[in-house]
């Protein structure tokens, strides 16, 4: 390559030195952008005026050095350096209008703006860090107030529920007379009267059946109202802390005893 | 001044430059109250400040700055704290409502209040034909839609229940006696067409529904 | 009636009660800021304040009455939080967060999803000129301070990536358009997509994609 002859003489013995500076160095860039953005800036010019043909080189020769010095470099630093030499030979050969592609202006100007975007990039990165920063120069409440989270159920009921309750009830059991006709139902109230008198006779598990009221036992309608409330009560016994229930198994016998509470 | 506070020409201090003015120093106290994880006593905040500022005073001051104001200086101890003030304590609750359907027992219950109150639960359960559990009561109770009513002089002096004024807000009716009576109901098709048999004997006076409503309704507006 | 909606006058709503006079919204607003750590939207305020209230109002005029106090009103977004002042942050070491020290790689990678927002990965690693780790990324989106935005439209759909309200509120940003340079970056063009010669006309997608980055920007830095 008659260019590699050229190389050493295009460059000045400062740019050498520093090239070999930084390829001892070379753990410490991030990728071949940043090593061509550090060997621009030795040619100490605006980025917008830098020249790219010898930027081109310098990253070669830093290439070469390396090789020499037996460092091995990344991947993306040799195919920088391929396409380097291609961009370098494309600004050094008058251009061909048979190519197609880019001219090896277009891709300079690029590489520029590459370069000085990258520099513009770390600049304000540098700003954006510098900046008053939250837990250092300026600072949250230190003891922040929980928000509590309520949740709040609200019932809806309209005019027309209500009216049509009404008529539910009393269209039911054919308008039978309601007053004075509590003969079969026992309420839970009742119940609970009841078993909380007897209830402290029952130290040991009993079935809840034995605490139906006399005489409701045979009657199907007024059986089944009072073992409702039979154990409906028993459940509000429990509830009480004053009784505890227990079932061996589906359909068995529900039995009930007193809880013995020694604090009270 | 208190131990904790540098003594005078310790160096490493900012004892060279001049005792900032108050009104800067409780900008400090302020900025210190409202970031400290906990509350602070005056020595600690002295020691924080430049030499020579008075966090007491400083304190004072922004006390005085605060009151009436959306968060308080407070002394809890002999430390102290910026906190929100109480009485906007509930805009620190997040609420989500949650609408849901009255039960049918609870509507039903209800019904029976608007339309025969003042009534006994005893008398409810009647004309219900089942028990009303103390739950029913309690919600509509909470929900300020029935409150209790005068007690009944019969035996056992059982309380009665009424319909409330948020209850006829809420229904959009100037007075219970607004409901429409049975007659109406089936008039406008919410009943059976259907005449029930023995429609003339729904109470015990042989009066019809509407009028035993009424009734009802009548002993509730007495007073 | 509906169900939500109660009638004028119910009881049980705010509406019975007038709107808070705007010095009581303004203590309720200080109230709400200063007991949370983190920034809260206008909304937040608004659903937690009675019914009527201008949150945003009443933040503005706080923000006024804490000019040059040792705490500050601040916008984070679409967010509103209250700051100890930036001077006094000496005072406040005990409460000092050690942040974890970036790499160059994260801070670069950081920088870049802030002013070229939404950005793809691609791009970051078009502008640095190297590949970027998924450590670094993902190292990013755990602190807080970015997250994956609208999917380009373009050949595969690469996600994109933009920074967070953590992030505005961490660089004590009030919008991203209040990023340091960024006003001198634009119009250096610096921050333009601009493909390697050669790549822009080989296909339309090229083209779409440039297009579609600077509406997602607008969208971003405009609002």
């Amino acid at each position: 390559m008659a260019e590699d002859e050229h190389r050493d003489a295009s460059l000045s013995v400062n740019e050498r030195l520093a090239a070999e500076a930084l390829v001892v160095d070379v753990d410490g860039f991030e990728g071949p952008l940043d090593l061509l953005l550090n060997l621009a800036r030795t040619q100490k010019v605006d980025l917008l005026r830098i020249s790219v043909l010898q930027l081109a080189r310098q990253y070669l020769f830093f290439v070469e050095k390396a090789k020499e010095l037996r460092i091995e470099l990344a991947a993306d630093y040799l195919v920088m350096a391929a396409w380097l030499a291609f961009l370098k030979s494309r600004l050094l050969l008058p251009p061909d209008p048979e190519e197609e592609g880019p001219s090896g202006e277009d891709l300079a100007a690029h590489l520029a703006f590459q370069l000085e975007r990258l520099s513009a990039m770390r600049d304000v990165a540098a700003r954006l860090m510098a900046r008053d920063r939250l837990g250092r120069d300026f600072f949250p409440r230190g003891i922040p107030e929980g928000v509590e989270r309520v949740r709040r159920v609200e019932y809806s009921a309209n005019l027309l529920d209500l009216m049509q309750a009404y008529a539910r009830i009393r269209t039911r059991d054919e308008f039978r007379p309601y007053v004075m006709d509590r003969d079969n139902v026992f309420t839970m109230e009742q119940a609970l009267d009841r078993m909380r008198h007897m209830i402290g006779f029952a130290g040991s598990w009993t079935d809840i059946m034995s605490y139906m009221p006399q005489g409701w036992e045979s009657d199907p309608v007024r059986r089944r109202s009072a073992t409702a409330a039979t154990f409906a009560a028993a459940l509000e016994l429990v509830k009480e802390g004053h009784a505890e229930l227990r079932q061996s198994e589906t359909f068995a016998p529900i039995q009930l005893r007193q809880r013995t509470k020694p604090d009270d | 001044m208190t131990d904790q506070t540098p003594p005078p020409g310790t160096p490493a201090n900012d004892s060279l430059f001049e005792t900032p003015p108050m009104a800067e120093q409780e900008r400090m106290v302020e900025a210190i109250l409202f970031a400290s994880a906990e509350p602070v006593t005056i020595g600690d905040m002295n020691a924080r400040m430049p030499h020579g500022c008075n966090a007491l005073e400083a304190v004072r001051h922004l006390q005085a700055r605060y009151e009436g104001r959306g968060i308080r200086v407070v002394q809890v101890g002999d430390q102290w704290a910026i906190r929100t003030a109480p009485d906007l304590g509930h805009l620190m609750q997040k609420e989500t409502v949650e609408t849901r359907k009255l039960s049918r027992a609870a509507i039903e219950t209800l019904a029976i209040i608007a339309y025969h109150q003042p009534v006994t639960r005893a008398e409810i359960e009647e004309i219900r034909g089942v028990s009303v559990s103390r739950g029913t009561i309690d919600l509509l109770i909470e929900m300020g839609w029935i409150r209790f009513g005068r007690r009944r002089m019969t035996p056992g002096r059982p309380v009665t229940f009424v319909v409330t004024a948020t209850f006829l807000d809420h229904f959009g009716l100037e007075t219970a006696r607004d409901l429409p009576g049975l007659k109406e109901l089936r008039e406008a098709g919410l009943l059976d067409n259907r005449p029930p048999p023995g429609f003339g004997n729904l109470d015990e006076d042989g009066d019809d529904g509407e009028h035993d409503a009424d009734e009802g309704q009548d002993d509730m507006f007495e007073e």
